[in-house]
């Protein structure tokens, strides 16, 4: 358990979160990567705040407030999903192409 | 790590209660005698034991094997945090009151997955409205165990039984309690509130449920209950502050007590369709709740 | 003592929630059920949060399991929703740019090693005894007011935005939806296809609703 | 004190031993010979389903699921808060 | 297809503690003896289940005419081995239905209870459960087809796993996601003999239904032999004792349907009293209206002008009204509810939820068990 290993595991999982949000064609399965993404990024914080920050509640602070953004995005994303899917029947991101015109 | 390994007697220990009271409960409101009750759950998982598990066409194997056994390590990690008497408790769980809260929070997961895994419409109808239910539930069991905390000063459980030393918190907080109550009948979907298993839906999640499997889910969430009663009970009661007896013993009677109040409502009240209980939970007992908190932090402020 | 002393355990423990993490993420994208992959994605949280836990984070680690357990149930239900073939009954796979996402996956990994390994972090352990849950109480009604503040404001705006964008009204008062059904499938030709058929009400004989059992 | 509190070990020690120990009892009530065909339609009562149930499931409380979302986050910021308000 | 045979319990003991368990029964209602059945629910020895996949026996009541019996091997198959089937029926029965070709059956009523006991005692301690009715084949065939093998095609294409997937239908909502269509019943708890309901839903909602009545109404002659042998034909208090009986079946029903199984057991438990008097309808009526189940229905399934509720209220009065005339008192009996027509009933189950649709189609009054007098049912027998 280190501060080393514990940013590696996070750079994973942003990668992989990454990965994920540009290949998959789906807004939620997008969303999905997103998430994932964060939770990288929670891990790192966290981490940082145990290792390098003397337990700074700041360190804290950052931590919920990642989970804060994540519940925003869930809120806002599944809400334009909705919104897209009652006036277009559309689940992609290609279909938003068409939104323009 | 022995207290570790005391937490499997305990799940069987209140499952097996959990099962008793809601027998007797009905038997006494069918009106019939108490005998041999005792017995009884025994048959009934013996006759689960020699039945055929059925599956259907095409099932999320995984999940289905899975959400029984999520539901019984949540009701073990549920009666681990309880304190049973001074000092005597298995996880001592600095944020114990969160940890419950994210208990309820997997409990609800699990029986979604469980509706969803069958591929069968009844399971799936009763995953769904269970969800919602569950998850207004949810935000009352937040607002409900944050009071308990207020008087407390932490988040541990073992300050809130302390706390209540001189006076329970079904006192301080009048309001506390049936809400808590409410929320563990609608989490564990037991009757009057059992939306996940719904007599219109044949029996709802498990619907499609037979023998070991059909046992292991209504044992896991008996388990469950016995969990949800002995937290009210802590959190409410005063756990194992009490006169003349030890503190074990008040724990067993407290919680014997709420397990009997929970089985008499199940076979005394009709349910709640899932959408009239979203909507009151939200119009009528989420301000309830808000209430509880407020003269919560009004009191422990005194 | 610091966190770089914690017992082997403790050590063991991390690496094994680590690698679950990283596992159940991969398989999000690796999975033909909708539902699986949300659940899945809960997997990874679930173990990142025992590893934050383990960190020393008593509070965050089970307040990211509480958070994203609900997340990721709210998650799989509009995903069942919104996806066509949500439970992948067909395996099914649907994605674009994947060499493009490949290469900024890893790219974003090796960008994120090479900070890790060569990064100058201070070595300031976390403090062992402190009650991290009072000084994140403290610091959320203290000096961060503005902070919990803003995310409260912001919170609310995401309640509105998010009744308002899917309820069906729309903010003009009448359906959101008005003439934007889908189209028949087929030009001019029967709205419901294979196995829904419409049955006339009542008057309905022989085996009509079920697929046919042969 | 350890730096992994305390009550970190039980925890995750009772809920993978209880995890562990159901699913093995599953394994362990091997629950008769696999179901036939016929034995693994849905139940519906006697009736019978033209499709999979597994679909785009309507669950009309989309707005609900989203608000609550943003509602416990809100929450999660008390549970810090309600251990400091009365100091 | 194999005749699969439970495998031997490990232990002798937990067999013999099997053995002892209320037996779990699911009820399949055929035409001919109405909800006569509900009165199994007073008997401690049994237990009744909402669901084929608890039951170790299934009891089959009445005749199973066309599509009934299709429905009866449905049925059948899905209960877990070890299984059994009994039978209650006339013994002038001559057609046979497949599930039941090797029943074991019961002419009487009041020898039910001890029939069921006996046929689970007999499979739990190791008799022959009842092999599959149905040929062991998926719902089409599937195997080795589509993309990958699945039976599928593309996204949503063909017959994964031998069943089609539900494809997108408008909705009042204005969502256009995923539209079920099923047949519900007839054997769903509560339904009344026959009842089949063809629903299309979305998500829990019902879009559009229709009512079918399978093997028509009633299919023939009311033989009830519980009626028949309690009405002394012709006699005034015995055709009132019948209807008081008729109507507690009914409450024993919907008190099931509503989850309140100990109250179902009372109405049962006083339908199958011969000497039951109007007081104990009456304690019956309180003890519903304080579970608060009428009110719970009183908005539910408005058909004919009246609500779940009221029927169940209804119910309950004109079962103390007949009990107080069956005993030679002036108990005022107010009018049985108009049955309904199938197409009024279908209407009215358009834009419900699964629950309250389930509780209108299990409470409307159904011609089939509109008591008749004895004398011209048996009349009328073959």
């Amino acid at each position: 358990m280190s501060l080393e290993g514990a940013l590696v595991v996070a750079a994973a999982l942003v990668g992989l979160g990454l990965w994920g949000a540009l290949s998959q064609q789906s807004i939620v399965m997008v969303l999905m990567g997103v998430e994932l993404m964060v939770n990288g990024v929670i891990l790192a914080a966290a981490a940082l705040w145990a290792f390098a920050a003397a337990g700074a509640p700041e360190g804290q602070l950052l931590v919920v407030m990642a989970m804060a953004v994540m519940a925003v995005e869930l809120a806002v994303g599944f809400a334009v999903v909705v919104a897209l899917y009652r006036c277009r029947q559309v689940d992609m991101t290609d279909g938003l192409e068409s939104l323009r015109n | 790590m022995t207290r570790v390994l005391a937490v499997g007697p305990l799940v069987v220990a209140g499952a097996y209660a959990a099962a008793v009271a809601r027998l007797a409960a009905a038997s006494a409101a069918a009106g019939h005698g108490l005998r041999g009750l005792a017995a009884e759950p025994l048959r009934r998982a013996a006759l689960a034991l020699v039945q055929q598990r059925l599956a259907t066409e095409r099932p999320d194997a995984a999940s289905r094997a899975l959400a029984p056994a999520v539901v019984a390590a949540l009701a073990a990690v549920g009666l681990a945090l309880v304190p049973l008497s001074r000092g005597w408790v298995v996880v001592d769980a600095g944020a114990g009151i969160v940890v419950w809260g994210s208990l309820e929070a997997l409990a609800i997961a699990a029986v979604y997955l469980h509706g969803w895994s069958a591929n069968s419409l009844q399971p799936l109808v009763a995953a769904y409205r269970f969800t919602a239910a569950g998850l207004t539930l949810l935000l009352l069991s937040m607002f409900v165990l944050i009071g308990v905390a207020l008087p407390a000063q932490s988040l541990r459980l073992a300050d809130v039984v302390d706390a209540q030393a001189g006076l329970w918190n079904v006192l301080r907080q009048p309001l506390g309690l049936p809400l808590f109550l409410v929320v563990a009948l609608g989490i564990t979907s037991w009757p009057p509130l059992d939306l996940a298993g719904g007599a219109d839906l044949a029996g709802g999640t498990a619907a499609e449920a037979s023998g070991p499997g059909r046992l292991a889910w209504t044992a896991a969430r008996a388990a469950l209950l016995a969990a949800f009663a002995a937290m009210g009970a802590a959190a409410f009661l005063g756990g194992w502050h009490g006169p003349w007896l030890p503190g074990p013993a008040w724990m067993a009677v407290k919680t014997a007590a709420l397990l009997a109040v929970l089985a008499a409502a199940g076979v005394r009240l009709a349910g709640l369709r899932a959408e009239a209980l979203v909507a009151r939970g939200w119009t009528v007992l989420l301000p309830l709740a808000f209430a509880d908190l407020a003269m919560a932090g009004l009191v422990a402020q005194l | 003592m610091t966190p770089d002393q914690a017992p082997a355990w403790a050590d063991v423990g991390f690496w094994v929630f680590a690698l679950a993490a990283v596992a159940t993420g991969y398989r999000v994208f690796r999975t033909d059920s909708m539902v699986r992959s949300a659940f899945l994605l809960l997997a990874s949280f679930l173990n990142v949060g025992a590893v934050v836990l383990l960190l020393g984070g008593r509070y965050l680690g089970v307040a990211l399991v509480f958070m994203m357990t609900v997340e990721m149930t709210v998650m799989a239900i509009f995903m069942v929703a919104f996806m066509m073939n949500p439970a992948g009954l067909n395996p099914m796979s649907m994605v674009h740019q994947p060499r493009l996402a490949v290469v900024a996956g890893a790219g974003a990994f090796g960008g994120g090693v090479l900070l890790a390994l060569l990064g100058e972090f201070p070595d300031r352990p976390r403090r062992a005894g402190a009650d991290v849950i009072a000084a994140l109480g403290s610091q959320l009604l203290g000096r961060s007011m503005l902070v919990f503040e803003t995310v409260g404001v912001t919170l609310l705006a995401a309640m509105v935005g998010a009744v308002a964008l899917s309820s069906r009204r729309s903010r003009f008062g009448g359906p959101a939806d008005e003439g934007s059904l889908p189209p028949p499938l087929e030009p001019g030709g029967d709205r419901y296809p294979a196995g829904v058929v419409p049955e006339p009400a009542g008057g309905h004989g022989g085996h009509g609703g079920h697929g046919g059992h042969q | 004190m350890a730096a992994v509190p305390d009550a970190i070990a039980p925890l995750l020690a009772v809920a993978g031993l209880a995890l562990a120990g159901a699913l093995v009892a599953r394994w362990w009530c091997l629950g008769g010979p696999p179901p036939t065909w016929p034995q693994r339609a849905p139940v519906l009562g006697g009736g019978a389903m033209a499709t999979h149930a597994w679909s785009r499931y309507h669950a009309r409380y989309f707005p609900m699921t989203l608000v609550f979302v943003a509602f416990e986050m809100e929450m999660m910021f008390m549970y810090p808060w309600a251990v400091v308000f009365v100091r | 297809m194999a005749v699969s045979r439970p495998r031997p319990a490990r232990l002798a003991l937990v067999r013999r503690l099997a053995a002892a368990a209320p037996v779990p029964v699911f009820v399949a209602r055929g035409l001919g003896a109405g909800r006569a059945d509900a009165e199994l629910a007073a008997d401690r020895r049994l237990h009744l289940v909402g669901s084929p996949r608890q039951a170790t026996v299934l009891l089959a009541t009445g005749r199973f005419p066309g599509r009934l019996g299709d429905a009866l091997a449905r049925v059948h198959d899905q209960l877990p081995h070890p299984r059994t089937a009994l039978w209650w029926r006339r013994p002038g029965w001559a057609e046979v239905p497949p599930a039941l070709a090797g029943a074991a059956a019961v002419a009487e009523l009041a020898a039910l209870p001890a029939a069921l006991v006996a046929a689970h005692r007999a499979l739990v301690a190791g008799g022959p459960s009842a092999p599959d009715v149905g040929p062991d084949q998926p719902p089409q065939p599937f195997e080795g087809r589509g993309d990958h093998g699945q039976g599928g095609e593309g996204m949503m294409g063909g017959v994964p796993w031998g069943r089609p997937m539900a494809m997108p239908g408008e909705d009042r909502d204005g969502l256009a996601l995923d539209e079920l269509s099923l047949d519900l019943g007839p054997f769903q708890p509560g339904f009344p003999p026959g009842l089949v309901a063809h629903l299309r839903l979305q998500g829990e909602v019902v879009v559009e239904a229709g009512v079918e009545r399978a093997g028509g109404v009633d299919g023939g002659p009311a033989v009830d032999p519980v009626t028949e042998r309690l009405g002394e034909p012709g006699s005034p208090g015995g055709r009132a004792r019948a209807e008081a009986r008729a109507e507690l079946r009914r409450v024993a029903d919907l008190c099931r349907l509503g989850g309140l199984g100990p109250l179902a057991a009372r109405a049962a438990a006083v339908a199958a009293d011969p000497g039951a008097r109007a007081v104990d309808a009456a304690r019956l009526a309180a003890a519903v209206r304080r579970s608060r189940l009428p009110a719970r229905w009183a908005g539910v399934g408005r058909v004919g002008g009246i609500g779940a509720g009221d029927r169940l209220a209804l119910a309950l009065a004109r079962a103390e009204g007949a009990l107080a005339r069956a005993d030679g008192g002036a108990g005022t009996l107010p009018p049985a509810p108009a049955t309904v027509d199938p197409d009024e009933l279908a209407g009215a189950l358009a834009g419900l939820d699964w629950g309250d649709a389930v509780v209108t189609l299990a409470s409307v009054p159904d011609p089939s068990e509109a008591p008749r007098p004895a004398a011209a049912a048996a009349s009328r027998a073959p």
